[in-house]
């Protein structure tokens, strides 16, 4: 019953359903990015009637969002979030910054296309976003989720090497654990 | 404050005798320039002399043309409420000074931040590891002759689609039709 | 009968006055002559012994002389017991210094010889003797040849202790011969029985007089408090066996005079009490005193003293069990005292200034010496089943027949300090924590080895199996207790 | 043939718990939203996340303690639930009730939070060991009043069986709520730090110590421990309506009168900052304690 | 009979052959040290019979030796545990110094004990409790070093408790004349009052000593963690016990029949509460696990008191059940503790973490002894507890029954600590080495945790044995019959029973654990205690996640003011002002001849002057 293709479907339908309803967030609040979260939350615009709320540990997270610029320093942790987030994952970019650097496009240690390094399902743009734009790409994904397109953590796992000789490129000294999730 | 002021003066010129003060800035704040080699000595002087007991920050200026870092330290005296800048010009191409964190342990945090930018060079600094930069293989930053546009470019990947943003000023002027001051002209890279 | 009593005093006075005599034929004669001499006083004294448990006492009549006129000796149940321990004690400690002449040198080891023969004969004569003037030139025997000892190592301190002991023992001969002479005065006659006979006939306030000089002048020898000001200095200052001798073979000759005085010849019962308040003071005092030495010897000296004043209260109960747990606690101190002082001086010689807190670690230089100091030290707190545990016992139990539940919980808290003080060195002995020490290991000699591992074993033997002694001590104590037939006894010799 | 029966009753009140305690979970977090003026999650949110939770991949351990920590978080709940009376006249669900008495009940509930301690001890996160001794600390905090008053009602009816209780509170008609009026409150305040909702939350401060005991666990790891988290509200809950409510005779009133219970805690957690560990300990050893004395001071006299 | 004098004879000179045999080999020496318990153990049940009773006159006085029901129950902790704790002695001395020493105090102290159990007179009673006393400390200062002076505090400890007992029984002994236990249970209603009251509070104190009882406690955390494991556990396990053994003697067959009993019974019923109240905080804040079982022990011993205080039969036998569970469990900690310093050299937990997946088996048995310790169901400790419990709330002891709850609750906490110290939390570098203990060591330690969880289920193998003991003692046991089975009565009625609840736990962890191995078991691998989501942070080789230093500390915050003040340092003052005292006294010795010649002629005077009085 279990390759029925028809049931899989339904099986399938539910999963991407329920991920699409829950959704955990990760928030590494980088740069300014990390003040717009609070009112997507919080009582005005309460994400929470979406299911979306936050969660304070990769290992329960479904999103991460990167808030804002990332600087080499801190892209290091970030990939090292993400590996450790368990499938199925999604990131949103947020801001200019993570889109093409914004105000940063010139900075010496911020990097400008973030998903040349780690693969983003939705970029919410704008510098900053409103809440109302983070909703709305948070609509977006759920959308993505339930049609089963959000698919940027199996890009990722497919493309490894690509994504890690980028990300190599730019932290030369890489003493991170390999690959796990 | 004025009296405090010309105390202040008196009795570091009379004991540093390369000292030479500034004292046209806010009500609260003096200057002083010296050698390089007297830093340590008139720090230390004025941390247990003079009270100036806490040092707020130390800074460094990059004049470029001439050569040379001009290295601030700005000390607080909690008790008569002055700040005091000391200065110093060290060579930019040998840029070396006493370590001071002996004076102060939060010297080691500026020193380090200052070792990293600028490239100055504290002897006898102990720093377990990197500050800020992780990773910097590049010339110190705050440079002037670091060309971090350059830099960025050879470095990062970039979206196409924002080369009008290359140069702001030229874009600015372009746009609403403005001259680029002349200082900015000298700086042209 | 292989002898009569009489040999006990007769030969070692005889030997000591030969011993010098008998050096200049071979010098060796000095210390194997007084080692001959006291084990065939100990096979007499056994074979004694044995013959009086069954027969009763022996009297001897010196001079033909029968008593009361006479001198007589009496070697009844109880001081054949007394005498058999210090013979006994004397040849361990013959034993044990018998290579003193190595360290000492010829002459010394002379003078030392002499002078322990003639404290063992004063000692055995004051037990064996019946009459109180005869006793008195014991006594004067014994405090001289014990000022010699204590002066024994010619020192500054060595001297200052021994004079401060004669100064003492003279202010004690001062008392007793004025005791004596009021006995004299009174009753006219000297022999112990005869008094015994006839005390009650004596004025009261004479009796009760002659009394308290007696023990006053005993108690300076028996270290009652506060008499025994001598005792701390002279022990610590005299030799280590010499130590023992007077913890075993002096103090205990003069313990028993007191008894004999008490318990015989006087009939007064205030006397029983006032041992006990005497007694607890002097365990009291001596014990916590102890606490704080820093010297081994001079602890082991007052913890001797303290020893002494249970031996008084125990007497002092008056009663058949109380004597028995004293002539028990004799015992016990005389063997466990001796093997601590013995295994102590090896200790103490083996530390720089002879503190406490130099033996750090002398438990694996030393093993067998540090180990039998530790089972002494076990032995004489009075834990199972070592010996001092049944003296302790019956202690407790003679008190605790009088209902004396105050004075067992005085005993029982003075035996604790004991074991701290105690324990304390044992404690450091086994503390590997060493500090640098440059003297060099003095091993005990061989002589000395046995000497202590005899009495080490008479501690496990008597603890695992007291029944080797308690017949004797039962009897010795009937002896003591039976006063009428004592008086009999003597009194009847010439009919 | 009984033992099947049981078994399957057995089954069938931890369904029942099971979607009751998410349900109750889910008007916790729509009440709240209500309160803070949100619109908030609909009601059946946490079946969402708990599917979502167990449909998500789990491709790390930490080590066997890990992997089977949530199973003894489950024993201990699921114990709880076999031994409280589900309803009065045990006609529908006959569980063990009758093999067990307050006392193990109460050790049996501290057997899952100690066998997920371990759990998380071993994921070898600091933030987990630190949850957890601030869970065990408040643990010996709310303890206290809770056998106090337990304590006060044995005494009182003189039987230490849950049964015996419930047979009492019937006899005398009044429920104990009623009659033993300073149990219940000091039972009540014990509760809240029980269910750590808002005062007693530092044990899983999810800012500051990375959701504490969970901090490592993800996935079916979480899922079972929300169950258990579900079906242990539930157990509670009817548990203290058993004790104090005079028990429920069917569903309708059982869900009204756990409700009714459940809404205490929640609505004092959403007026109440949080309180530290050691603020919450004492706070457990003040006012509660002292209406535990009272209720058995109350227990000795009557 | 005469089996016993083998069985001492066996002891004696096992203890003085493996003593020398070192010399020989050590193999040898290990071979006659196992040999010497297991031989007498095996021939103590095999030859000796129970309530058979011998004599003899050793110095005028008469022993009598021979076990009743109360002491073989006893025998069980001594023997069992010592046959287990000797295997393990083999494994845990392997390469270390002085092992004639310690195997020598070992078998001493067994025969002590067992000697203890079977003496029904008092002398011999008392000399092998000094026996047992000296041993063990002879094992205390086993290391060579003590410099806290650990080994002398125990001893003088001890010695007070030998002393007051000592005053005892010579205070029975000048009634009856006779040391036999027998005698003195007989005499003891036609004492005086004022005695009646003494000796019993005489031969409590003793016993509180062993026990570890509260003011008399401070002794045993230094004792138990100084001395070797192998040893502290059966210094903690049974040792310990011969206080309860006592204790239990002298409330059963002395207490009951004093009109005033009832204080006695509730003074020591809250001294064990408080004991176990105030040992467990202390060992909350310990970071050295020796010191924090040793606190532990203190903690566990004060339930035992209470519960053997209360009197009634709940209360005893919930005393004596604990007491076999605590010889159990806390031996078997003891020897994981000895495992752990063993194969890594420390006990801190500061310094030893993450030791599960090289010490499995350790773990195994510390967990389960842990479990049983913290009285979770289904392990034998909670059959003690809930009986300690329902014997209090039966017995209207409310207060004390919060207390205790209160202790058992704040148990939990060091219980984690343990379990998490040692064997969770990061898996350092340093100890990447240490390989499981030798199966001499962890035979032992598997088999005493295995039958800790027989004992949850079925623990009318023990409380059978302990209600004859009780019987033995005179006391009326009213529902004997019903602890054959494995449910669990208290006195209203009410009932616990275990099987169902055993085999449901099992069922329902079976089922959870199989639900969770299955979903995704494929696709699960290990990852190393490093990788944790620490806000991203790639932990490097000396950072230090591992949380172990002040530990619980919002807790003992919480409770900060009852732990200001240790008793320790009531007892150092107190000896301090003593010793002082001593000092002062001691000056009378002036070493000046003058002044000692004046002190006698103020003697002589004074005597003079009250002669009257005096004479």
């Amino acid at each position: 019953m279990y390759n029925d293709k028809n049931s899989q479907k339904i099986v399938d339908y539910i999963q991407n359903w329920t991920r699409k309803h829950s959704i955990w967030v990760l928030a590494y609040g980088t740069g300014c990015g990390a003040i717009e979260i609070p009112p997507t939350m919080t009582s005005r615009y309460d994400s929470e009637r979406l299911g979306i709320r936050g969660a304070a540990t990769p290992r329960q997270a479904d999103v991460l969002l990167i808030t804002g610029y990332l600087t080499v320093k801190t892209l290091k942790r970030v990939i090292r979030v993400y590996e450790q987030m368990q499938d199925p994952k999604y990131v949103i970019g947020f801001g200019s910054c993570t889109i093409n650097g914004g105000m940063y496009f010139d900075s010496y240690n911020t990097i400008k296309v973030l998903d040349k390094y780690l693969p983003v399902d939705v970029y919410i743009n704008g510098c900053m976003p409103r809440p109302e734009a983070v909703i709305q790409g948070f609509v977006k994904l759920q959308k993505r989720i339930g049609e089963g397109r959000a698919t940027g953590a199996k890009h990722y796992k497919e493309n490894l090497e690509w994504y890690r000789a980028n990300q190599k490129k730019i932290i030369p000294n890489w003493v991170m654990p390999e690959y796990n999730w | 404050m004025k009296e405090l002021k010309d105390n202040i003066i008196n009795r570091i010129k009379a004991n540093f005798k390369d000292a030479t003060e500034k004292n046209d800035f806010s009500y609260n704040r003096l200057d002083f320039h010296v050698n390089k080699e007297t830093i340590p000595s008139i720090l230390f002087y004025l941390k247990d002399e003079m009270g100036f007991i806490h040092l707020s920050h130390i800074s460094c200026v990059d004049w470029l043309e001439e050569g040379e870092f001009e290295v601030v330290f700005i000390v607080w005296s909690p008790k008569d409420k002055i700040k005091v800048f000391v200065k110093t010009r060290i060579d930019r191409n040998n840029p070396v000074l006493d370590n001071i964190d002996m004076i102060w342990r939060q010297a080691n945090t500026y020193e380090r931040e200052l070792k990293e930018m600028f490239g100055v060079q504290f002897t006898g600094l102990v720093a377990p590891e990197e500050f800020i930069l992780e990773d910097w293989q590049g010339p110190p930053p705050f440079r002037r002759d670091f060309d971090t546009a350059a830099y960025a470019e050879k470095t990062f990947w970039h979206r196409p689609g924002r080369e009008d943003a290359q140069n702001v000023r030229e874009t600015i002027s372009k746009r609403d039709g403005e001259e680029i001051p002349d200082f900015a002209k000298k700086y042209e890279r | 009968m292989v002898g009569t009593p009489v040999l006990f005093i007769a030969i070692p006075l005889l030997a000591a006055f030969l011993i010098p005599l008998l050096g200049m034929i071979w010098k060796e004669l000095v210390r194997i002559v007084p080692g001959l001499v006291l084990i065939y006083l100990l096979i007499l004294a056994v074979n004694l012994l044995d013959h009086v448990m069954v027969h009763g006492p022996i009297i001897e009549i010196i001079a033909g002389w029968a008593p009361p006129i006479g001198i007589n000796l009496v070697f009844s149940a109880f001081s054949g017991f007394l005498v058999t321990i210090m013979i006994f004690l004397g040849l361990l400690i013959w034993l044990y210094s018998y290579r003193f002449k190595k360290n000492v040198g010829y002459e010394p080891a002379k003078k030392y010889f002499l002078l322990l023969m003639m404290l063992i004969t004063g000692s055995v004569g004051i037990v064996l003797t019946g009459d109180i003037f005869n006793m008195f030139v014991f006594i004067e025997i014994t405090g001289i040849s014990a000022y010699g000892l204590t002066a024994f190592y010619t020192g500054r301190d060595s001297a200052e202790a021994s004079f401060k002991y004669l100064m003492l023992g003279s202010i004690a001969s001062t008392f007793l011969l004025l005791a004596i002479m009021i006995i004299y005065s009174q009753l006219g006659t000297l022999n112990m029985a005869d008094i015994a006979n006839r005390i009650h006939t004596m004025n009261p306030t004479y009796k009760i007089i002659s009394l308290i000089f007696f023990i006053t002048a005993l108690g300076i020898e028996a270290e009652i408090f506060p008499l025994n000001g001598w005792a701390p200095d002279a022990y610590s200052e005299a030799p280590g066996p010499v130590g023992a001798a007077f913890a075993g073979i002096v103090v205990k000759a003069s313990v028993y005079a007191i008894i004999r005085y008490i318990f015989t010849i006087f009939d007064v019962d205030g006397a029983f009490n006032f041992l006990i308040i005497i007694g607890m003071l002097t365990l009291i005092i001596a014990e916590m005193a102890a606490i704080r030495q820093e010297k081994l010897k001079r602890m082991l000296a007052y913890s001797s003293i303290g020893q002494m004043g249970l031996v008084l209260v125990a007497f002092g109960f008056g009663t058949e069990e109380g004597v028995y747990a004293a002539l028990f606690l004799m015992l016990n101190h005389a063997i466990i005292k001796s093997l601590l002082f013995f295994s102590g001086s090896y200790l103490v010689y083996n530390s720089k200034d002879k503190l406490i807190a130099e033996m750090n670690g002398l438990g694996k230089k030393l093993p067998i010496t540090s180990f039998l100091f530790a089972l002494g030290a076990f032995a004489i707190i009075g834990l199972p089943p070592f010996a001092g545990f049944w003296s302790k016992l019956s202690v407790l139990t003679a008190a605790a027949d009088k209902n004396m539940i105050f004075i067992m919980s005085l005993i029982l808290f003075v035996s604790l300090i004991e074991l701290v003080y105690y324990l304390r060195v044992v404690n450091r002995l086994y503390n590997s924590k060493e500090k640098a020490s440059s003297i060099e290991v003095k091993k005990p000699t061989a002589n000395a080895l046995i000497t202590m591992l005899v009495l080490g074993g008479l501690i496990l033997l008597i603890g695992f199996y007291p029944d080797v002694v308690t017949g004797v001590l039962h009897k010795a104590s009937a002896a003591l207790m039976d006063k009428s037939q004592y008086i009999h006894n003597v009194l009847s010799i010439n009919q | 043939m009984e033992l099947f029966i049981n078994i399957l009753g057995a089954i069938v009140t931890f369904l029942v718990a099971f979607i009751v305690g998410m349900t109750y979970g889910g008007l916790n977090r729509k009440i709240t939203a209500r309160v803070q003026n949100r619109k908030g999650p609909p009601f059946y949110q946490n079946f969402i996340d708990a599917f979502k939770l167990s449909s998500k991949e789990t491709a790390i351990h930490h080590g066997i303690m890990h992997y089977l920590g949530p199973a003894f978080l489950m024993v201990s709940s699921v114990m709880t639930l076999l031994i409280v009376p589900v309803f009065t006249n045990n006609g529908w669900f006959p569980n063990l009730n009758f093999k067990g008495d307050l006392i193990f009940l109460i050790y049996i509930m501290t057997f899952g939070p100690l066998g997920m301690a371990l759990g998380s001890g071993q994921t070898g996160n600091p933030n987990a060991a630190i949850g957890v001794t601030r869970g065990l600390s408040q643990m010996v905090g709310f303890e206290i009043p809770w056998v106090m008053a337990l304590i006060a009602l044995m005494i009182q009816y003189h039987t230490t069986s849950i049964e015996g209780l419930m047979e009492a509170q019937a006899q005398t008609g009044t429920w104990f709520m009623f009659s033993s009026p300073f149990a219940f409150i000091a039972a009540i305040l014990a509760m809240f730090g029980m269910f750590r909702y808002s005062p007693f939350d530092i044990v899983s401060a999810p800012t500051e110590l990375a959701s504490g005991p969970a901090s490592e666990n993800g996935g079916k790891y979480l899922f079972v421990m929300m169950s258990s988290g579900s079906v242990f509200t539930f157990a509670k809950l009817t548990l203290y309506v058993d004790l104090f409510l005079g028990g429920a005779a069917n569903l309708p009133v059982l869900l009204l009168k756990t409700f009714a219970l459940y809404l205490i805690p929640i609505l004092y957690g959403m007026t109440t900052p949080r309180y530290r560990t050691e603020q919450a300990i004492r706070w457990f050893w003040g006012w509660p304690s002292f209406f535990g004395l009272l209720a058995i001071i109350q227990a000795v006299i009557l | 009979m005469a089996t016993l004098y083998l069985i001492f004879i066996i002891f004696l000179g096992g203890a003085i052959l493996t003593y020398y045999a070192g010399k020989l080999g050590s193999v040898l020496q290990d071979i006659i040290f196992l040999a010497t318990i297991l031989g007498a153990t095996s021939l103590f049940y095999a030859g000796v019979h129970i309530n058979d009773f011998m004599s003899f006159n050793p110095g005028g006085i008469t022993l009598t030796w021979g076990i009743n029901y109360f002491g073989w129950l006893f025998s069980l902790i001594v023997l069992g545990l010592g046959s287990l704790a000797a295997v393990y002695s083999v494994g845990y001395m392997k390469g270390k110094k002085r092992r004639g020493y310690f195997y020598f105090n070992f078998i001493l102290s067994i025969m002590a004990m067992l000697g203890i159990l079977v003496s029904q007179d008092l002398i011999s009673f008392f000399i092998f409790w000094e026996i047992m006393t000296w041993s063990s400390y002879l094992m205390v200062i086993y290391n060579g070093k003590d410099d806290q002076k650990l080994g002398l505090k125990y001893f003088i400890f001890s010695a007070i408790g030998a002393y007051a007992m000592l005053m005892a029984i010579v205070m029975v002994h000048s009634v009856t004349n006779t040391f036999l236990i027998g005698n003195m249970i007989e005499a003891y209603p036609q004492m005086s009052l004022s005695w009646q009251i003494w000796i019993p509070i005489l031969f409590l104190t003793a016993f509180g000593v062993k026990a570890a009882m509260m003011p008399l406690h401070v002794w045993a955390p230094g004792a138990y963690s100084s001395s070797p494991m192998a040893y502290t556990s059966v210094f903690s396990g049974a040792l310990s016990k011969m206080g309860i053994y006592g204790m239990v003697i002298i409330l059963v067959t002395m207490i009951s029949h004093l009109p005033q009993g009832i204080w006695f019974r509730e003074t020591l019923a809250w001294l064990g509460g408080l004991t176990a109240a105030l040992g467990t905080l202390w060992a909350i804040k310990q970071d050295d696990a020796k010191k924090l079982l040793a606190y532990s022990s203190i903690a566990q011993l004060g339930y035992i008191i209470t519960g053997v205080a209360i009197g009634t039969e709940l209360g005893l036998l919930a005393g004596l059940f604990l007491a076999v569970m605590h010889a159990l469990f806390k031996g078997t900690l003891f020897m994981v503790v000895g495992a752990i310093e063993k194969q890594t050299g420390t006990t801190n937990f500061t310094e030893v973490t993450g030791l599960i997946r090289k010490m499995p088996w350790t773990f195994f048995s510390a967990l389960l002894a842990i479990i049983a310790l913290a009285g979770i169901p289904p392990l034998g400790g909670f059959v003690g507890k809930w009986m300690l419990y329902e014997a209090l709330i039966t017995s209207n002891h409310y207060l004390l029954v919060i207390l205790i709850f209160f202790a058992s609750t704040a148990a939990f906490l060091y219980c984690y600590k343990f379990l998490f110290g040692f064997f969770m939390g990061q898996e350092e570098k340093e100890w990447e080495h240490v390989k499981e203990a030798p199966a001499t060591m962890v035979v032992p330690m598997v088999l005493m945790a295995l039958f800790m969880a027989v004992l949850g289920s079925w623990p009318g193998i023990i409380l059978n044995p302990i209600n004859n003991g009780l019987v033995d003692l005179g006391f009326v046991s009213t529902y004997k019959h019903l602890w054959d089975t494995s449910i669990l009565f208290n006195s209203w009625g009410n009932q616990v029973v275990l099987k169902p609840l055993l085999y449901s736990v099992v069922a329902i962890f079976v089922f959870f654990a199989i639900v969770l191995i299955w979903k995704g078991f494929k696709g699960t691998r290990y990852v190393s205690t490093k990788d944790i989501s620490s806000s991203g942070e790639v932990p490097g080789e000396n950072e230090n996640l591992t949380f172990s230093l002040g530990f619980a500390q919002p807790f003992l915050r919480a409770v900060g003011p009852v732990m200001k003040r240790q008793i320790d340092r009531y007892y150092t003052e107190f000896a301090d002002g003593l010793e002082s005292f001593f000092e002062f006294l001691r000056r009378i010795y002036t070493g000046n001849g003058q002044t000692y010649a004046i002190y006698v002629f103020v003697f002589v005077v004074i005597v003079l002057l009250f002669k009257d009085v005096l004479f």
